[in-house]
């Protein structure tokens, strides 16, 4: 199960080396892996269906508990043969319709990453380990949305997608980590033999906030649906795959997955109704406003996911089953539809409904699949759209009280929305008259059409004959979901009751609309006068806002002045320093046991204390330096005074020193000019004087600790005797410290050369770097 | 009184003197070479100080800081009038 | 500088600074002093000398740019500072002649180390106060 | 004359040697010891240069400590006075020496006079511009650096 | 255990700098010297890692004097991976440098330089002596003085007056802080002062002592709010140089507040309180930076400086989940740091610009050199599995563990900036086709009329510290133990300080 | 007499915070030194002060026979002094290349705008 | 007996510095002070490290130190000293009224700073200009 899960991993590095050999005819051999893949996967129904489950185990990061655990149920089977087998038709639709592309390479390895990282999704029975595939997917979206990245409006779409999708993947990382701290460990399986204590803990409504943040952004929920429509600048084969029928469906499944974990409570239940509820009403009624034909397609995706959403909200069985039902049934529709999308734009160069039609005629198979995919959408009976629906209203229907109508209103509603959607896309291009720059248009490819035929044929099929699939994929499916058994087969016909007529009414109703509704830039037009309430562009102008406040604030800190950061620097010192003051003790000053004062003492201390008064305010340069000596020329005094001639002669000869490299350097420049005004000088003073009292604060609490002179006793007692020489400091330089020594010559050096390279060097203008 | 009491108490405070109104004419000025005569002026003084000092300590050891005081302290002075006297020609 | 004065006194104050740091380099260990010191000291002589001379004139004195004394010094200290781990001894280890060397006294690998400092001193502070003086004019 | 000053120094250290004491009093005792030696030793016409030259030389230093504790005192009574009696002014005074060692010498006895100040010596080493504090006259503070300092060094040092 | 091959990683430095100051001005001779040193230094580096994940605790008492008496190396498990990253950054550098440095700065040090640099950082990770450790960050702080300058142009020398004048006052205080706590406890030795710190009675004294220590060090490490040197600074020098700079400048900062705030001040509520408000200020203060810049390298600068609260949140919340989190951060982040710097390098090499607005088509011309640089941003990013996302893992778990949501949102934050930014730089960059420059500004590409062993070495280092990133990403386990490890010695300081001092009877 | 010197070091570093706040970079570099000067003589002062009696141990003794002054604090201190040599004539020397460059040695005209990025 | 010569010694030599302070201080104009204070100084300084040469008899290497510094002291103040004032004439540094003689005036060429030992002929015009003041310093 490893290498099924990582097949698609491998192949896509293979890509790196091989890929050129595959761009020409060869492509169709790229459907190899998925086609493989579903027989690998396929060949565990039966296991899943005797009620079995299959576990892997591999160890990577043990002690993250991080493993490549896999685990595969009836959920997880469902998924992976979506997932492997759309992937087998997308494969070999993509050998057509991007042939003779020159990165048709990069593209199935892009694909093939995809697929490797949603199977690791669907299978991971680790939390972390999901959400690594999880974001592997996010990222293969983004390379896959831009995969036209000459094109501006694509490389934005990619990011705004990306950037949602991996933004909302932290907070869910985040939720994850806590389930998984919270009970002990990062398995599926595990939690859920914990799941009471979760759902009881105090930071149980995080966990669902998270977690609902990440689902929600990674399958389009409202307010965070918008980067799907944009999506669509992918080429259509990603857009059926990812971003209909398998990705965006990585957030249902989460959700889906972590039902019997989470779910079953009020937190969880109302916000997934309500969030559903609004998304697919929402984008439903938006759907029938476009002409753009992906665009249609996207807002219907959108909807349906707010379904999906929904119906885990209920979380009833009905609900449940309904649910796995009904990812079938858009995956198949929704597939073929935008597979249809995409032979009509690659033949007829548009996707505005408003200039289609009559296509039947020319594209007759293809048109077979769009009405077919659109009626099964519509769920016409004997379609399998149908049946979904069927299992909606049922679903609806049996919830409790005040919630029955509610929530059944929406679920109509809204499916009268999307029949309309559905059958614009399936059906408007196919029918009417034939333009006249449409008729040079011929068949195109068999990969082409056999691809939505083959899903709208399927629809139709498992429509009648439901008995095929509902045993082996959705009760598995939903009993994964609710925990317990259920053995409900699909039926065609219930009967003469409410559902059937509520399915007249979506019918019906869908139609009319339909056809009284036309399509139009107008229409389109007026409803994008609102766009100024859509998400879309608040949160856009959220993102402005949030830069202008960027710049302003970086500008603003980092604002070029050194001493402006100087003098943040030493207030944030002082500050803090302040602030654990005031936190602490009282501060201990004592007296005792220091030294007497001598009148010569004071005198050259109050020399120095005068320079450096001078140095501060003095205004020519060399009165400046000249205070700066005689400043250092006390020091050296003071050193002598208190038993330092090491440091004295030391001290002496470096200031003059230094008193010659000043004159050296300082002679051409010009006088200060007194920049600060007088309220600066003073801020700045103050801020110095807090500093300076801040260090007299300290050392006289030094001065109060009695010091340990364990280490000056044995350099006293071994200089002579062990090193050999009567000078303890030039000892402690050259031996018992000598390293110190060493590498303060290193900095001595390297400032000599750092010196003659400052002075010396001069690039050449073609010396760049 | 010993010497060393004597240098301490008498001769240590009149250098200490000495240092403060030399220090006055460097603060005063005016002009810079006042500065640098004073500041010349100081260290010839240091060095006494340091002298008396080590006399007082009974300690040679800081005959060797005097002996490197009068060793480098003309070459500030130096210093100086090199700066002053190139800086006048430009 | 154009001062007769100055020019005859620094032709003889090189010699006597130069000896006077060489001194205070060899009894570092055993009076204040050490190879820092008395670098400084040579480098100021050298500087005194490059004031009245110009400074073409004293690179001319010392053969060779003062930038070579640089490795020259760090190569003795780390020399003297790595060789006793040839031994199995830890770096930094001073190793002493037994008997004392006449006028200089006990040598030992601490005196390397302070010549290389000495080197180091001379050749860092005449290197930055050459290029400036050369690049100012 | 430089033999018979090395010859008087190995004396010095050769008594300094034989009595074991390495004290400065010694060496000068042993310096002296060998000098008198020496010009017991060396009577011809030649040699007498030295021997007239050390009292000399001695002397001078003398008179030279002499007139800087004088002027020394003139110029501290002034400067504790409340009055000033001074009379600066800056000289051009021609010397008669001429090696760089003679007007270095010159200049460093000028400069340690009190009252007395150098600030110059001309390109071609000819003058040397002196500031004086006290002047009755140009001519008289000349006539008095030439006879007093110019002379009695170049006695000496020539 | 004594052993002395401890300082080794500084002596090969050392000698490969002398060796190269005899040789001055032969660029060839700079540029073999350079690259062989660096490739001994991997070796010894790998050597001594070997030893002591292997074993115990190494010590080495400088000239024998023991402890605290003398100066002491330390190699445990955290200065010994320090050290090894070091070394592969050194060797990435270096050899980069042999074609991405001009001639004129070859001849005027560059390499000495950058050795110098090395040893100054492998003396820091190493040695358990408070002031040997100043001395070898002042080391670390002239050589890199230099190396920013290098060059003298005019952006280069406004952002060393800036990064010098803010690391002076930083070494002020670490000084300052080193004259404190010698006047507390008359010792010197790391060791021997987590005793004699952790003896004292007045706390109060010991947390404003702490403050100097933070203040200095952090300084270097460019938290808020002193971090202003950092985007002052980065984006002038040549690219190597900032390559060096960013991965391990800042991050040697980050070890010694590690190391001081787990050895000697173990931080109390205060200390972590002010380190996790740093943190989160530190990395929104990033993202806002890093936000709005167009020149790569700016961006850049402010990503180190977002990714730097990361560290110090780690060391703040101070549970061995959060320095387990902190610590494997650190070390993917030496190298990425590193690694993308050099590759900001190589995209002025190719198109003369680091201005994202001027760049582009990076991805249609080269298509694998650009998978190279994606798994690089990707790391950065913390794509899983990549080594980024790791620890954030366990930062999160600790910020869970120990209430701290307004860090985690922060660092979510943080991660989300750094997203967005690079998946802008990667459509402008790489993806966007190559905007067409006329004029003076036109274009220039240095690196297609280099020969192939050239190109190989800009490239080779890319792709060296691209694999090392690789392994850090997929084989996490292995670094998560390091990491683990380290924190456990973090939290349990007594092995350290019995190798330490414990040797005073066995010599 | 220690306070008279906390007093003295307090000023020292008052005086060094002062000037590096201000726009001239030549008072900037006078900064530092200040403080390199307050640092220095703090660790001294902390080190604890000793007067007239240098850590020299008798020419006549192995060992010694008085109290004398801590060295550690001189030895460190030298060593700080000698670095900040270093890293000052450095400094020194790159305010003579900003003086070059923008004829003053106000750091204000040091600043560019962003946009010369290349 | 030394003990009273020595402090003798050191009174007279501080009591010399003293005076070279105060000269210093009080003197009206700066060739003054000057000339007060190099040989006041010299003088002083130089009887402290007598004293210092009396103290230690029995360390020879004090006394040759004492010594040396003393002739390095009586070598190089008057060198210093010199260069001052030459430095000081050289920018026009104002002199007290009370001067009553000048011979330097006109001796320097004020391009390369030359002194000359006659007044040099391109010079005899302008000998009489007008002095450029004491800020010049200051530029
Ligand atoms: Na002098
Ligand atoms: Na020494």
């Amino acid at each position: 199960m490893l290498l099924a899960v990582l097949a698609g991993l491998i192949v896509s590095i293979l890509y790196i080396p091989l890929g050129k050999y595959l761009r020409g005819r060869l492509a169709v051999l790229a459907a190899l892996l998925p086609i493989g893949l579903f027989a690998y996967f396929a060949s565990f129904i039966p296991t899943i269906q005797a009620g079995q489950h299959v576990h892997f185990h591999h160890p990577w990061v043990p002690s993250l508990g991080i493993n490549l655990d896999f685990h595969l149920d009836g959920l997880s089977l469902l998924f992976s043969l979506l997932i492997t087998g759309i992937g087998s038709l997308v494969f070999l639709y993509t050998a057509s319709y991007l042939k003779g592309h020159r990165y048709l390479d990069k593209f199935y390895g892009y694909l093939c990453l995809f697929m490797a990282s949603m199977l690791g999704v669907v299978l991971s029975d680790n939390v972390l380990l999901l959400f690594i595939f999880w974001e592997l997917t996010s990222i293969s979206s983004f390379f896959l949305i831009g995969f036209n990245n000459d094109d501006a409006a694509s490389r934005k779409s990619s990011i705004i997608a990306l950037c949602i999708t991996m933004g909302g993947g932290f907070f869910l990382m985040v939720g994850l980590i806590l389930m998984g701290h919270l009970s002990g460990n990062y398995s599926i399986q595990e939690m859920m033999s914990t799941n009471e204590y979760l759902k009881s803990h105090a930071l149980y409504g995080l966990i669902l906030l998270l977690v609902f943040i990440g689902a929600f952004t990674k399958s389009a929920q409202f307010p965070f649906h918008f980067w799907l429509p944009g999506a669509m600048r992918a080429p259509t084969p990603v857009s059926a795959y990812l971003h209909s029928a398998t990705m965006v469906k990585a957030g249902i499944y989460l959700l889906a997955r972590l039902q019997p974990v989470l779910g079953g409570t009020d937190y969880w239940m109302y916000p997934l109704i309500v969030v559903g509820g609004i998304t697919m009403v929402y984008s439903a009624f938006h759907s029938i406003f476009r002409t753009d034909l992906k665009s249609i397609l996207a807002y219907s995706t959108i909807a349906a996911l707010g379904m999906l959403v929904f119906l885990i909200g209920i979380g009833t069985a009905e609900s449940l089953l309904a649910a796995s039902v009904f990812i079938l049934v858009h995956a198949l529709y929704k597939a073929s539809l935008f597979l249809t999308a995409g032979v009509i734009d690659h033949e007829t160069g548009t996707r505005d409904i408003t200039q289609l039609s009559g296509l039947r005629k020319v594209l007759m198979p293809v048109s077979i699949a769009g009405i077919l995919a659109a009626l099964s959408s519509a769920g016409l009976p004997f379609t399998f759209g149908f049946i979904g629906k069927d299992l909606i209203y049922e679903a609806t229907l049996h919830t409790a009280g005040i919630l029955t109508a509610i929530l059944t209103g929406l679920a109509v509603l809204t499916n009268i929305l999307l029949l309309c959607a559905g059958f614009l896309a399936g059906i408007r291009p196919f029918t009417g008259k034939l333009p006249d720059r449409f008729h040079g248009i011929h068949l195109p490819h068999g990969l082409l059409w056999g691809a939505p035929l083959l899903l709208a044929v399927l629809g139709v099929v498992f429509g009648c004959a439901p008995f095929l699939v509902d045993g082996i994929l959705f009760n598995p499916a939903a009993e994964a979901m609710y925990q317990s058994a259920i053995d409900s087969p699909l039926k065609i016909w219930h009967g003469f009751n409410l559902v059937l007529l509520l399915s007249g009414i979506t019918l019906v109703v869908g139609t009319l609309l339909y056809v009284v509704r036309k399509p139009s830039a107008a229409s389109l037009a007026a409803i994008e006068r609102y766009n100024y309430l859509s998400p879309k562009h608040i949160i856009g102008q959220l993102a402005r806002y949030a830069r202008k406040i960027s710049i302003y604030y970086t500008g603003t800190l980092h604002n070029g002045y050194l001493r402006v950061y100087l003098l943040r620097i030493i207030i944030t010192t002082v500050l803090l320093f302040a602030i654990r003051l005031f936190m602490g003790g009282p501060i201990r000053l004592s007296i005792d046991h220091l030294s007497p004062i001598s009148i010569y003492e004071v005198v050259v201390a109050a020399i120095l204390i005068a320079a450096v008064y001078i140095t501060v305010t003095a205004s020519s340069r060399l009165t400046v330096v000249v205070a700066t000596s005689v400043l250092g020329y006390c020091v050296c005094l003071l050193f002598v005074f208190y038993s330092a001639p090491d440091l004295a002669m030391t001290q002496f000869s470096i200031d003059t020193l230094t008193v010659v490299l000043f004159v050296l350097v300082l002679f051409r420049l010009p006088p200060f000019l007194n920049f600060a005004n007088r309220r600066t000088r003073i801020r700045d003073g103050v801020v110095a004087s807090a500093f300076g009292l801040m260090i007299a604060l300290v050392a006289i609490q030094v001065l109060n600790q009695p010091i340990d002179t364990e280490v000056s006793q044995f350099y006293g007692d071994n200089a002579y005797t062990l090193a050999k020489g009567r000078n303890v400091v030039n000892v402690i330089l050259v031996d018992f410290r000598g390293l110190d020594t060493m590498f303060e010559i290193v900095v001595l050096s390297i400032a000599a050369i750092g010196v003659v390279s400052l002075l010396k060097l001069r690039l050449k203008a073609s010396e760049k770097e | 009184m010993t010497l060393d009491s004597y240098i301490d108490y008498v001769i240590l405070p009149i250098l200490a003197i000495a240092l403060l109104l030399v220090f006055v004419r460097l603060f005063k000025g005016p002009t810079i070479v006042d500065r640098v005569i004073a500041l010349d002026l100081l260290i010839t003084i240091g060095i006494s100080v340091i002298t008396a000092y080590s006399i007082s300590r009974g300690k040679s050891t800081f005959i060797d800081v005097a002996m490197i005081l009068a060793l480098i302290a003309f070459l500030s002075t130096i210093a100086f009038s090199y700066y002053i006297e190139k800086r006048g020609r430009k | 500088m154009k001062s007769a004065i100055l020019k005859t006194a620094s032709s003889y104050l090189l010699p006597i600074l130069l000896l006077f740091s060489i001194f205070i380099l060899l009894r570092g260990h055993y009076h204040p002093g050490g190879g820092f010191v008395g670098g400084l000291i040579a480098a100021i002589a050298f500087v005194l000398h490059s004031f009245t001379h110009g400074s073409e004139a004293t690179l001319k004195l010392l053969h060779t740019h003062p930038s070579s004394f640089i490795p020259i010094g760090l190569g003795v200290a780390a020399l003297s500072m790595f060789v006793p781990m040839l031994g199995g001894q830890p770096v930094m280890t001073s190793l002493w002649f037994n008997e004392p060397f006449p006028v200089i006294g006990l040598i030992g690998s601490a005196l390397f180390f302070d010549l290389g400092v000495y080197l180091v001193v001379i050749g860092a502070v005449l290197t930055i106060l050459f290029t400036i003086a050369q690049y100012s004019e | 004359m430089v033999r018979h000053f090395l010859m008087n120094l190995l004396l010095a250290f050769t008594w300094v040697a034989l009595t074991g004491v390495l004290y400065y009093s010694n060496f000068i005792f042993g310096f002296a010891i060998g000098f008198f030696l020496l010009w017991l030793m060396n009577r011809n016409e030649d040699d007498q240069r030295y021997f007239n030259r050390v009292p000399k030389i001695i002397g001078f230093i003398l008179y030279f400590l002499y007139e800087m504790v004088k002027a020394n005192i003139q110029v501290a009574y002034d400067v504790v006075t409340p009055k000033f009696f001074m009379k600066p002014g800056i000289v051009k005074y021609t010397m008669e020496a001429k090696t760089d060692f003679e007007i270095n010498m010159l200049s460093t006895m000028i400069a340690l006079t009190p009252g007395t100040l150098v600030i110059d010596v001309s390109d071609d080493r000819k003058t040397i511009y002196i500031h004086a504090m006290y002047m009755k006259s140009k001519e008289q503070f000349i006539e008095q650096i030439r006879e007093r300092v110019e002379r009695k060094l170049l006695e000496v040092i020539r | 255990m004594i052993d002395n091959t401890i300082v080794f990683p500084v002596i090969v430095h050392l000698f490969t700098a002398i060796l190269l100051l005899f040789f001055w001005r032969k660029t060839l001779a700079h540029r073999i010297i350079s690259i062989t040193g660096s490739t001994i230094g991997i070796a010894i580096a790998i050597n001594l890692f070997a030893k002591v994940w292997g074993g115990d605790i190494l010590t080495m008492e400088a000239a024998g004097w023991k402890s605290p008496f003398g100066i002491t190396f330390v190699a445990d498990v955290f200065s010994s991976t320090m050290v090894l990253l070091t070394s592969f950054s050194g060797l990435a550098v270096s050899v980069f440098s042999a074609i991405g440095i001009a001639r004129g700065r070859i001849i005027y040090g560059y390499f000495p330089m950058l050795h110098f640099l090395l040893m100054g950082l492998n003396g820091a990770f190493l040695t358990g002596d408070i002031f040997n450790l100043y001395v070898y960050f002042e080391v670390i702080i002239i050589a890199s003085f230099v190396l920013i300058t290098l060059g003298g142009r005019k952006a280069q020398i406004e952002g060393s007056v800036k990064y010098m004048a803010m690391n002076i006052l930083a070494s002020t205080f670490f000084l300052t802080g080193i004259g404190i706590l010698y006047g507390i406890t008359g010792s010197l030795n790391m060791a021997d002062l987590s005793l004699k710190v952790a003896a004292l009675e007045n706390r109060t004294l010991v947390d404003l002592t702490a403050i100097f220590f933070i203040i200095g060090f952090g300084i270097k490490s460019a938290v808020f709010p002193l971090y202003f040197w950092l985007p002052s600074s980065y984006h002038t020098p040549p690219s190597a140089v900032a390559a060096v700079f960013a991965g391990l400048l800042t991050k040697v900062g980050i070890y010694a507040l590690f190391r001081m705030f787990t050895l000697i001040f173990v931080p109390d509520e205060f200390t972590r309180t002010l380190l996790i408000v740093i943190a989160v200020l530190t990395i929104l203060t990033g993202t806002f930076g890093a936000v709005i810049k167009n020149n790569i390298r700016r961006m850049f600068s402010y990503l180190i400086v977002c990714h730097i609260g990361f560290m110090v949140g780690g060391l703040g919340m101070y549970s061995e989940v959060a320095l387990t989190g902190a610590l494997f951060y650190l070390f993917h982040d030496i190298m990425v740091k590193t690694n993308i710097f050099l590759i900001a390098g190589l995209i002025r090499k190719l198109r003369g610009t680091m201005n994202m607005d001027k760049l582009g088509g990076l991805y249609a011309e080269y298509p694998l050199l650009s998978f190279v640089i994606a798994i690089v941003l990707f790391s950065l990013v913390g794509i899983p599995p990549l080594s980024g996302f790791w620890p954030k893992i366990y930062l999160f778990e600790a910020g869970l563990m120990d209430n701290q949501y307004v860090l985690i949102a922060a660092i979510i934050i943080g991660s989300f900036a750094t997203l967005y930014v690079i998946s802008m730089m990667w459509a402008k960059v790489f993806w966007k086709d190559q905007p067409t420059v006329e004029g003076e500004e036109a274009l220039t590409d240095d690196f297609r009329p280099l020969s192939k062993f050239k190109k190989s070495l800009l490239v080779g280092p890319i792709v060296f510290l691209a694999a090392i990133t690789l392994y850090i990403g997929l084989a996490a386990e292995n670094v998560t133990q390091v990491a683990k490890h380290i924190a456990g010695e973090m939290k349990d300081t007594t092995p350290y300080i019995e190798a330490v001092l414990g040797t005073n009877e066995t010599q | 007499m220690e306070l008279v010197l906390i007093i003295l070091i307090a000023v020292l570093y008052a005086g060094g915070v002062f000037l590096l706040l201000r726009r001239s970079m030549v008072k900037l570099l006078i900064g530092i030194t200040l403080l390199g000067n307050g640092a220095n003589l703090l660790i001294f002062l902390l080190g604890g002060i000793t007067k007239g009696k240098p850590p020299v141990i008798d020419s006549a003794a192995k060992l010694f026979t008085d109290i004398y002054a801590d060295p550690i604090p001189q030895a460190l201190i030298l060593t700080a002094i000698v670095i900040s040599f270093g890293i000052q004539s450095f400094a020194i020397v790159l305010l003579k290349r900003v003086y070059v460059l923008v004829n003053s040695d106000d750091l204000d005209d040091l600043n560019t705008p962003e946009e010369e990025d290349i | 007996m030394i003990d009273i010569i020595l402090a003798v010694f050191c009174t007279i030599g501080a009591l010399a510095i003293l005076i070279a302070a105060i000269g210093i201080l009080r003197m009206p104009d700066f060739y003054l002070r000057l000339s007060v204070t190099v040989k006041a100084a010299t003088l002083g300084g130089g009887l402290f490290l007598l004293c210092a040469a009396f103290y230690f008899p029995e360390e020879v290497s004090v006394t040759t130190k004492a010594l040396a510094i003393l002739f390095f002291l009586v070598l190089t103040a008057p060198v210093a000293a010199h260069l001052i004032a030459r430095t000081a004439y050289l920018i026009d540094t104002e002199q007290w009224k009370g001067t009553i003689q000048d011979d330097l005036v006109g001796m320097y060429d004020k391009e390369n700073h030359t002194l000359h030992s006659e007044i040099p002929p391109q010079n005899l015009s302008g000998e009489m200009e007008p002095e450029s003041g004491p800020d010049e310093n200051k530029r």
